[in-house]
């Protein structure tokens, strides 16, 4: 993707380029369709008569040499690879072994898909190589202008329009901070609560006794986090003893006395 | 030189519908719609009369009227462009994404980014979309009404104006890909082929139906198109 | 249509030299000398014979060849002065603080002007939601039942019509902005503002034509295209 705007478009149609110039030509792939196209390319056929098998070995190949010179492939490359390996050996199965679908459908669903950037390929650089506007044909250099009368008339395009909103969004959304109420027990409370009922448990209790019931979701996670920062402060203060026999047991409380 | 010239002035008066047509387009700072010129020229004038006498008296001169989907203007004839072009900037060169980006948009409107990049066998960068709309190539063009009603992109005016087009039914090559059904998804084209050439296949249906999820999408392009 | 005839209309190929020099005229940014001619179209071409049969050609035409002093020129003949001001409409472009208060209307409707500057992070003045009222674009759409009970605006039917949308719901959402690219911050004229200037009087509509700061910048687009 980095060399695309090196290789401008205007020119002429995608190269064509021998197996050990790819080797070192990496990053001018945009990914494993296009390697595969330009390998197709190569076969010097019609895309309808190219040959899968010999293209998946080509591009495997190309995967091992690049390998081997210690160049980093991207993973849908490795993904590409081991998929054109399955397939590979898949087509060289006995027919009566073949899964469903079938090493021979997946063969020409690859070719359909080559087919069609190819044709997109070629209609692109047909496009670039028309009689374009600026460069083959020109408007008039300094046209009188045709103006102009009270009622005015605003003008702006759409893209404008979004591109502006995406400007603006860009530059000022960090602003507007729309601070959401959520339902919590505050530390306070929780100590508050705490020391009230820690007086009346005469024996080991568990902490959920002591903590605010609600039937909001998030107000009970809030109570038994506060809850518990409570019974650890008020045992540092004293007021509390706290026991727990295991990881994940019952966290049990009494009151010091 | 043969004095292949002069014919305007003498005797035929040119028909002053032709002459307001002519001078509004000449004097407009861009392609204009028949309904655009008519709001210059007024109601009495034969617009669209005026438009194809000039197409003819133009042809073949230096200067010449073209149409451009519905706008139409005078430009140079583009066999002379080597003569003009020397003093200008070079047209910004598109990236070969943008290149390919820009073909598919065009060949398959409206298009969503995931059909686009369907046929790229990538993803579409960032900036690639940004720089064809920033050209005036490309513009959004509504939802496809699927599930998470994607945007679609399509060509703009100024687009046929740039590369000359009469209509996108002028794409180079456009006719033939459509018959070679190039422009359908592969799912379609799968199932187009003929099934009869694998002998032992009852299992070929499966295979249509599992594939086809995201690519009716572009099928209903077709038709539109 | 019917196909357009290779020769000009009396039948007669026009001469290649008669071409260049009016494809050269045509296309020139100004008023041109003889030798200024020649040095695009070639020392082979005949140029005062080339402009003389330009000449003949034009007169009486809507667009005629004219001479001052030592530079030749077309322009549009003079008698239909009057169509080319004839427009009914003038076309202006909205500000920058337009375009973006127009944008947040449209994808945060209703919103008070309050609500606006929020986003905007810079007051707005009176006027940039006067013209795009003015423009039909935007209309009140009752208040808002808050203290102060502060005037709501929405877009309307109007500015569907103009964006080529069917629903508001058609406006591409945060996500794709930013993978169309657009939530890149761009280093352009647009940032070389500084945010917090006071804007008010480039909302002024009658200010535009002063040329005061960011209308400049936006005007500066129609040339770069």
């Amino acid at each position: 993707m980095t060399g695309a705007g090196a290789h401008g478009f205007d020119g002429p149609p995608p190269r064509e380029r021998e197996p050990e110039q790819l080797t070192l030509d990496l990053d001018g792939w945009e990914g494993p369709l296009d390697l595969l196209l330009s390998l197709a390319r190569g076969q010097k056929v019609d895309l309808r008569q190219i040959s899968i098998l010999d293209l998946a070995k080509q591009y495997l190949d190309y995967v091992d040499s690049a390998r081997s010179l210690k160049l980093e492939l991207a993973a849908d490359y490795l993904v590409m690879a081991a998929w054109l390996a399955f397939l590979k050996s898949a087509l060289l199965l006995p027919k009566e072994e073949q899964a469903d679908p079938s090493p021979e459908e997946l063969a020409l669903r690859l070719q359909l898909r080559l087919e069609r950037l190819n044709a997109m390929r070629d209609a692109g650089a047909r496009l670039m190589a028309r009689d374009r506007d600026g460069r083959d044909v020109f408007a008039r250099g300094d046209p009188e202008g045709l103006r102009v009368v009270a009622d005015r008339q605003w003008d702006c395009d759409y893209f404008t329009l979004i591109n502006a909103y995406g400007q603006l969004r860009a530059r000022t959304t960090p602003r507007l901070h729309v601070v959401k109420r959520r339902a919590v027990v505050t530390l306070e409370e929780a100590i508050d609560r705490l020391s009230r009922m820690i007086a009346q448990a005469v024996d080991w209790t568990r902490i959920e006794h002591f903590l605010a019931k609600s039937e909001l979701p998030e107000l009970r996670k809030s109570s038994l986090a506060s809850g518990f920062v409570a019974a650890l402060e008020l045992a540092r203060q004293g007021h509390v003893l706290l026991e727990q026999e295991d990881i994940y047991a019952p966290l049990m409380l009494k009151a010091r006395r | 030189m043969s004095d292949a010239v002069p014919h305007a002035a003498d005797g035929n008066p040119v028909d002053d519908s032709v002459r307001a047509v002519e001078a509004t387009l000449f004097a407009a700072e861009e392609a204009m719609t028949a309904d655009q010129i008519r709001a210059h020229v007024g109601e009495a004038v034969d617009v669209a009369g005026a438009l194809a006498a000039l197409e003819t008296h133009y042809a073949g001169r230096g200067i010449e009227l073209v149409r451009r989907g519905r706008h139409w203007r005078f430009q140079t004839a583009p066999d002379l462009g080597r003569l003009l072009r020397r003093e200008r900037t070079q047209l910004r060169r598109l990236s070969r994404a943008g290149v390919e980006t820009l073909a598919i948009i065009a060949y398959h409107e409206p298009v969503s980014r995931a059909e686009i990049e369907a046929i790229r066998g990538v993803q579409i960068s960032k900036g690639t979309l940004d720089v064809l709309m920033e050209a005036g190539w490309v513009r959004p063009a509504g939802r496809r009404e699927v599930p998470g009603r994607p945007l679609i992109y399509a060509t703009t005016p100024d687009f046929l104006v740039h590369f000359g087009l009469q209509s996108r039914r002028d794409l180079p090559g456009i006719a033939e890909l459509k018959a070679a059904g190039l422009l359908d998804p592969v799912d379609d084209a799968f199932d187009a082929l003929d099934p009869d050439e694998d002998e032992d296949a009852d299992d070929v249906p499966d295979a249509h139906n599992s594939g086809a999820g995201s690519h009716d999408l572009l099928e209903s392009d077709n038709e539109s198109g």
